[in-house]
């Protein structure tokens, strides 16, 4: 098979996964009772409930209401956020930017810090260097990071006394221009070094939370799938030809060992957009995550509603990319496939 | 051989007939899916149209190159696979299956209705994917397999008293104490004992688990035996005790074997008849003497002298072919050897493929191909980037670039710009035809080989 | 006829198929204590599933419900170490001690109730699309990828919203969640085993689907699902602990998550002790299954068991 | 005359002009169930020119063997017990540049003089006069200027020693952008070494900035200009192959190529420095039988050609038959008969080569009738010192099971280590040939 063909017979599936991803969510909604609950009041008569409901659709066969509903997501409409006090799609754009910022920051960490320690340990197997990657990728992978959130503040916050609660200071970024949403880059558009300074102050500590968890998946895929490489007979081939290890290592070893790391690398993304909520409520970053948290306590359905979407697209995109590289990668995979 | 063993067959569980097994027209084709719809883009033919019997007590030893479909046809033969067309026949008496042969050397749409009948009845009463049940239970337990790698062939978790004991379980012949007496006995059988009966297949070395999987095969006292590679993987010395085993054991017990082998050697040490296959069709078949001395065949001869012997002169340099074995999604015209053989005429089937074929390793001149127009596999419109190319071609068909024999077939070159029309004589498929008493060639040629 | 003898290669005979596969467990498991770093995730198991069970011996219940904080009025926010509070009380005068060995019991019941329900699920769901195959495969496949599509936090904290704050619905939630892993594991397995040869090999002696399926097929196929199922112990004790600190359980259960949120509030006021003992006491569970799964996963690899 | 007359001690006579020894070479595998002495006391040479076959069946140690020569061994599990294996490297012979002629026997390549005696025989060369290197203590970085430099390996699956990710082309320049980093630079136009960067880039050891900045336009260049010289020796050393074009092959992929075809890839890659000394590993294993008749036919001519000396592994006897001028029959990790191939299929003197030789099916044996060595290979766990083939031997006597017999050389340099041949003194009972015993 085609490249080409691959790539397009993924894209076709991803319609299919979204209309799922969409119903299972409309369903969800519906399951828990009415969606206005959070607007309704003991004081309101069953007149007045009933005719709220016919205002906004709720009686219509579930059918309708869901092709309503994503008509709605489709063309923009995405409902009013009970807990912003605002239509969530007017909301969403800041909300996102705060989020992206985190997110990107502790990928960035993630991917860099988890291939470089998982290459290092793996190719030195059994030694200091590896069981130092081993002990490392398993205690990342069973850190709560509401927990390590709030070590990280103890120490540093009330230790340290040096704790950057929030996203920046207010009146900085008052002065500055959001082309991108990303405080660091609208400092640096903006030429503003302190600005810069204050956001990447605020963002260091919420970044090594969230990216914890993600280095260690990272790691650990890398360091086994390097270790597999490395026993591979063209390794050995390599040798044979007189190549330096370090060549030997990073052309024909890495490189092999990376392509199976690389889908491990999409699949974490999820993990590190989970990771947002929690670690946004303990630092009380103004992002999405946060925003679902708050939604999710206050029966807020529209913002959960469209949260969900957002990020599972998201997530169905990144992936489709990464497939989409792993093919390009390792060109036998869709061959055989 | 004990009396246990032999009366363990449920009344009328042998097989009748004349022939142990009669294959027919068998063919087995699988799809290729491509795109992105995943829509079949055509058929690998693993075996396409093999006939031939193995009669009762005999040895055929079934010989080809990997991708010959030898495997797809013993696992035809044994039921795990069904085919995609003809079949597997058995309990035929030899009236039965020389008509069926004749119906089916007619091609398909032209059978009368009274041999779409007559084919339909012998169907339903002995081929094995279409008779009734009780009958095809009775096939299974007749028709036992040996595969390769005997490690894969074990269930890693079953102790070998389970692995032995189960043919026995399922066909309900015993159980408890009794079906442990039977497996210690088909143990003795191929040189184990009672001592292995509670080991797991790792715990043995290569050799000793082809013995339990012999040994399972054995237990429902079977007639016909499929062995597939079965001593492939396996070092020469230990390769010498299984082979002495199965000799041995077609003795005492009149077994019939369909031995499956890459191995020349093995084959001639083994057989009595020998089905040589390339890419999805027979060859040539005969009598393993026949074969190893009076090959019809090009490609058997070249088989031959291409697999060095202990008893050969070494000094005598290996026999050689040109090219690689075609793609069997689309197999040559003609004769699939074509291709490759060392004394090909025009009549062997030269088609557009093998000028495709021929621009693929000439530097520079398959890029330059950008369409090939197909009348049908023998004349085409060779579409080229530029003039100089087609020009190229045109000369290299009339000049000694291409084979003698295919410049012969040739009837039509003729260029128009960087378009060049190519036409080769039509030729049918190459049929098996006899030379000698059981020894049958798919060869336009008549040879006596040892002088080629 | 020459006879390979008893050879060196194999061990020595022993008595029974019994004794024997007691052997392999055996060898497992002397293997599993043989790696320190997984001896120490046993240790750590064993020692936490004794404080789940004795946990009415450990310390005193609560009444009339054992798996609420008790509160001392009398002592809040004190510090480690105060007598009567080893490790001190949170700011409504709760026993951390109490939290931390009583969460474990809940954190005990948890994990036993949702690796159990979703293996099973997994094992119904992925069996059939593996074994069947066909349509029922390709519709179960796309659900499967369909659940797969939301992160799993996301979709349980989703689940949880809407059906309601409660530490029940938690279970519910990460038990919807979790058994798509084990369809897709055992998928796989089921369909790779099936191409095996001992498969080929039961086929022609005659035995039957269903029988093929129980002796050959799901056995051989179990082992990944093993290593899944000893890691999601710890994975489902964090994920379910995540949605009690984000509010999601009763307040005031005994509960390891619920703990660090209630805890967080002291942080900036330098009360460390509430939220860290309990969240400690999260990571060390998880810790403890991952280190005994990541064993096993190279125990029961394929590769090195052929060689056992 | 009897063979304990025409014996020779301890080695073969004419070691003289070995490109190559092995000494004594021990490599065992430390294993929970205990020491594996996968490699135990193997001695032989490898003549100039010559192409020794070292057959034995799967587990005698042979690719251990031969992967020790490029120390490719991975250590641990393994360890170098003992013995070393022993490298004397050629150049080019200065009288005919290559071309063959009488100084160099035609080869076209002489023995380097020692250093240290200029030729005149020192310890330190073991008396040949030849510079001799002991590639088991040699330092990394030298040893990796033999690897596929000096010494080459054909590994035995095409399919997993050619990497999946990289074209033909990246695979093989590797080997002449490691080895002829001058040669290289100097065709390219661009010697002398000024060019520190490109360089750098020829040598392989540029980082992504440096080769960001090649592909820039001051440089660039100069830098296509090397990749096209590179290009036309890859092809040549395809071409050498009989690889129908070489220029459409370099730019594929290993899965897109046959068998036959990516085992001509391995070889020309090997080939591709003309080596001293070629190692091919069951070149041919994975390949079906006229593919394999093609590849052998190959490396014969090939290696007349470049009169390289070949060890040639085989479990095929049939094979190493054709393909070799001497064979070594290892089992068990030792090597238990060597001799000149003929002399060995003729008159093969330890009763395992005779096992061996007679399990193989042939036209000489009735059906069933093939003769089988009994029971199976031992386990190489710490061995006690007896023949490792007493116990499927059908002539051991005790003495076989309480000594371990060495390898001795009659007439004709055959050595074979069995006390049917070599009976040890003052033994109460000798093995022979006329007398089984089991």
């Amino acid at each position: 098979m085609q490249i080409r063909d691959y790539v397009l017979r993924r894209m076709m599936v991803l319609p299919i996964l979204i209309i799922g991803t969409s119903i299972i969510v409309f369903t969800l909604t519906r399951v828990g009772g009415s969606p206005i609950g959070i607007y309704l009041s003991h004081e309101m008569t069953p007149e007045e409930v009933a005719e709220i409901e016919e205002r906004y659709g709720l009686d219509d066969p579930l059918p309708v209401q869901y092709l309503t509903w994503a008509g709605g997501m489709l063309t923009g409409d995405w409902g009013w956020s009970g807990v912003a006090a605002a239509p969530v799609r007017q909301v969403f754009p800041d909300k996102l930017g705060a989020t992206m910022e985190l997110s990107v920051a502790a990928a960035i960490v993630a991917v860099s810090l988890g291939i470089g320690l998982g290459t290092y340990g793996g190719a030195r197997r059994d030694r200091l260097p590896d069981h130092f990657a081993r002990v490392f990728s398993i205690s990342g992978a069973a850190m709560p990071i509401f927990w390590f959130g709030i070590l990280l503040l103890i120490v540093f916050g009330v230790g340290l006394g040096w704790a950057p609660i929030g996203r920046s200071d207010a009146d900085l970024f008052a002065s500055i221009a959001h082309p991108t949403g990303l405080y660091t880059v609208d400092s640096i558009l903006a030429g503003n070094w302190r600005a810069f300074v204050d956001a990447i102050w605020h963002l260091v500590l919420p970044a090594i939370a969230l990216g914890f968890g993600t280095t260690a998946i990272i790691t650990r895929m890398m360091r086994s799938s390097l270790v597999e490489t490395m026993s591979e007979e063209y390794v050995d081939a390599a040798r044979a030809k007189g190549l330096p290890e370090k060549l030997v290592l990073r052309r024909h070893a890495r490189r092999n060992a990376l392509i199976p790391t690389v889908t491990v690398i999409g699949l974490s993304f999820g993990f590190l957009l989970q990771g947002t909520v929690v670690v946004e409520i303990i630092f009380r970053w103004p992002g999405l995550g946060r925003w679902m948290a708050d939604a999710v306590l206050r029966g807020d359905q529209a913002t959960i509603m469209a949260y969900v979407m957002f990020t599972s697209v998201l997530f169905l995109l990144v992936n489709l990319a990464v497939d989409v590289m792993y093919a390009y990668l390792d060109r036998r995979v869709v061959l055989g496939a | 051989m004990t009396a246990t063993l032999e009366g363990s067959g449920v009344a009328g569980a042998e097989l009748r007939g004349d022939f142990a097994i009669s294959v027919q027209n068998l063919a087995k084709h699988f799809p290729i899916r491509e795109g992105a719809l995943q829509k079949v883009a055509g058929h690998v033919r693993a075996v396409d149209g093999v006939s031939f019997d193995i009669r009762r007590g005999e040895t055929v030893g079934l010989v080809g190159e990997s991708g010959c479909g030898k495997t797809t046809l013993g696992r035809c033969v044994s039921g795990l696979t069904d085919p995609t067309s003809g079949g597997v026949y058995f309990d035929l008496t030899t009236a039965e299956r020389d008509r069926l042969g004749e119906i089916f050397d007619v091609p398909e749409n032209g059978r009368n209705a009274e041999m779409v009948v007559e084919l339909e009845e012998i169907d339903r009463l002995h081929r094995i994917d279409r008779i009734k049940k009780q009958e095809w239970l009775r096939y299974r337990r007749n028709c036992q397999v040996v595969f390769q790698d005997a490690f894969a062939s074990l269930n890693p978790r079953h102790l070998v008293r389970e692995i032995v004991g189960r043919p026995l379980k399922v066909h309900k012949e015993a159980s408890g104490d009794q079906l442990t007496e039977r497996v210690v006995e088909l143990l003795e059988r191929v040189g184990l004992g009672r001592q292995h009966l509670f080991r797991y297949p790792h715990q043995f070395s290569g050799g000793q688990r082809q013995r339990i999987s012999i040994a399972r095969a054995l237990a429902l006292d079977p007639e016909l035996m499929v062995l597939d590679e079965p001593t492939s993987a396996l070092d020469v010395s230990v390769q010498a005790q299984i082979l002495n085993l199965l000799n041995e054991l077609q003795q005492e017990l009149g077994l019939t074997y369909l031995f499956i082998t890459h191995d020349l050697s093995v084959v001639r040490h083994m057989a009595d008849r020998v089905v040589v296959m390339y890419l999805g069709k027979v060859a040539e078949s005969g009598a393993t003497s026949d074969i190893f001395e009076d090959a019809r065949h090009p490609y058997s001869h070249a088989l031959l002298r291409a697999s060095p012997d202990v008893d050969d002169d070494p000094a005598a340099a290996l026999m050689t072919l040109e090219g690689s074995v075609p793609d069997p999604a689309r197999p040559p015209q003609g004769c699939r050897f074509h291709t490759r053989c060392p004394v090909a005429t025009a009549r062997c089937g030269w088609e557009v493929d093998d000028v495709v074929r021929w621009l693929e390793d000439e530097p520079g001149m398959f890029d330059a191909l950008s369409d090939v127009t197909r009348v049908d596999a023998f004349t085409a419109d060779l579409v080229f980037a530029d003039e100089s190319a087609a020009a190229k071609l045109e000369a290299a068909l009339r000049s000694g670039k291409m084979p003698e024999a295919a410049r012969q077939a040739l009837v039509e070159v003729r260029r128009d710009g960087a378009r060049t029309h190519i036409a080769f004589t039509p030729v049918s498929e190459v049929k098996l035809t006899r030379r000698g008493p059981g020894h049958e060639a798919a060869c336009v040629l008549d040879l006596t080989l040892d002088r080629v | 006829m020459a006879v390979e003898t008893a050879s060196r290669v194999s061990v020595a005979p022993l008595a029974g198929g019994l004794r024997t596969r007691l052997g392999r467990f055996g060898e497992i498991s002397r293997e599993v204590l043989a790696n320190p770093t997984t001896l120490v995730g046993v240790i750590l198991i064993v020692a936490m599933i004794a404080m789940a069970a004795f946990a009415p011996l450990l310390i005193e219940p609560n009444t009339p419900d054992p798996y609420q904080m008790p509160r001392d009025w009398g002592a809040l926010n004190e510090p480690p170490g105060t007598p009567g509070h080893i490790l001190g009380t949170t700011q409504q005068g709760g026993d951390v001690l109490y939290g931390v060995i009583w969460g474990a019991r809940i954190s005990l019941r948890l994990s036993i109730i949702v690796v159990s329900v979703t293996v099973l699920i997994g094992l119904v769901v992925g069996s059939l699309a593996g074994f069947l195959g066909g349509k029922l495969d390709e519709f179960l496949m796309r659900l499967v990828d369909v659940f797969l599509s939301i992160p799993e936090l996301i979709f349980a904290l989703a689940i949880a919203a809407v059906l309601g704050p409660s530490f029940g619905n938690i279970i519910l939630a990460l038990a919807a969640v979790f058994w798509v892993k084990y369809a897709r594991i055992i998928r796989g397995q089921v369909i790779s085993i099936k191409q095996n040869e001992y498969v080929d090999a039961a086929r022609v002696i005659g035995d039957s689907g269903l029988r093929i399926y129980m002796k050959d097929v799901l056995p051989n196929s179990i082992t990944p699902v093993v290593v899944q199922a000893t890691l999601d112990m710890g994975n489902v004790v964090l994920i379910g602990a995540t949605l009690s600190f984000i509010g999601l359980a009763e307040a005031g259960l005994a509960e390891w998550g619920v703990l660090v949120s209630q805890g967080q509030a002291g942080i900036s006021a330098g009360r460390w002790w509430a939220s860290t003992f309990p969240g400690l006491m999260v990571f060390l569970w998880a810790l403890a299954f991952n280190l005994v799964g990541d064993g096993l996963r190279d125990i029961l690899d394929p590769r090195t068991e052929a060689k056992r | 005359m009897t063979l304990a007359q025409a014996s020779d001690p301890a080695r073969d006579t004419a070691s003289i002009s070995a490109v190559a020894s092995v000494v004594d070479l021990r490599v065992h595998f430390e294993s929970k169930a205990g020491r594996v002495h996968a490699v135990d006391g193997v001695d032989f040479d490898i003549r100039d020119g010559e192409t020794l076959g070292l057959v034995g069946e799967t587990g005698c140690g042979k690719s251990v063997t031969a992967r020790s020569f490029l120390r490719l061994v991975p250590m641990p599990p393994g360890i170098q017990a003992g013995g070393s294996v022993l490298f004397r490297p050629h150049h080019r012979c200065s009288n005919c540049a290559g071309e063959g002629c009488l100084e160099c026997d035609g080869s076209g390549r002489l023995p380097i003089e020692c250093p240290d005696c200029g030729g005149t025989g020192c310890p330190s060369c073991g008396d040949t006069g030849m510079q001799t290197i002991d590639l088991s203590t040699l330092p990394e970085k030298e040893l990796r200027r033999i690897r596929g430099n000096r010494i080459a390996m054909i590994f035995q699956d095409p399919a997993k020693a050619l990497n999946p990710a990289l074209t033909v082309r990246d695979q093989i320049a590797e080997v002449f952008y490691q080895h002829r980093t001058e040669e290289v630079l100097e065709r390219a136009g661009t010697a002398g070494g000024a060019d520190l960067l490109l360089h750098r880039h020829v040598n392989q050891r540029s980082r992504w900035p440096e080769r960001a900045l090649l592909s820039l336009p001051p440089l660039r260049g100069r830098r296509n200009r090397v990749e096209e010289v590179v290009d036309e020796m890859v092809a040549a050393a395809l071409a050498e192959t009989q690889i129908p074009n070489p220029t459409k092959v370099m730019d594929r992929y290993p899965h897109e190529l046959s068998g036959g075809m990516k085992q001509r890839v391995m070889i020309a890659q090997a080939l591709a420095c003309n080596p001293d000394l070629l190692i091919a590993d069951e070149p041919t294993t994975a390949l079906d039988v006229t593919v394999q008749a093609r590849i052998i036919e190959l490396i014969k001519d090939l290696q007349g050609r470049h009169q390289s000396a070949v060890l040639y592994i085989s479990h095929d006897l049939s094979l190493v038959r054709r393909v070799c001028d001497r064979v070594a029959v290892m089992y068990a990790g030792r090597i238990v008969e060597i001799g000149v191939t003929e002399e060995i299929f003729a008159n093969p003197l330890h009763p395992y080569t005779r096992g061996l030789l007679a399990a193989i099916p042939g036209r000489g044996h009735g059906r069933g009738q093939l003769v089988a060595i009994k029971g199976t290979v031992p386990e190489l766990i710490d061995p006690p010192p007896s023949c490792r083939f007493v116990e499927r031997c059908s002539f051991a006597v005790d003495v076989c099971a309480s000594l371990d017999p060495e390898i001795e050389f009659g007439s004709g340099n055959h050595g074979v280590a069995c006390f049917i041949h070599n009976p040890p003194e003052g033994a109460a009972e000798v093995p022979s040939f006329s007398r089984r015993t089991s």
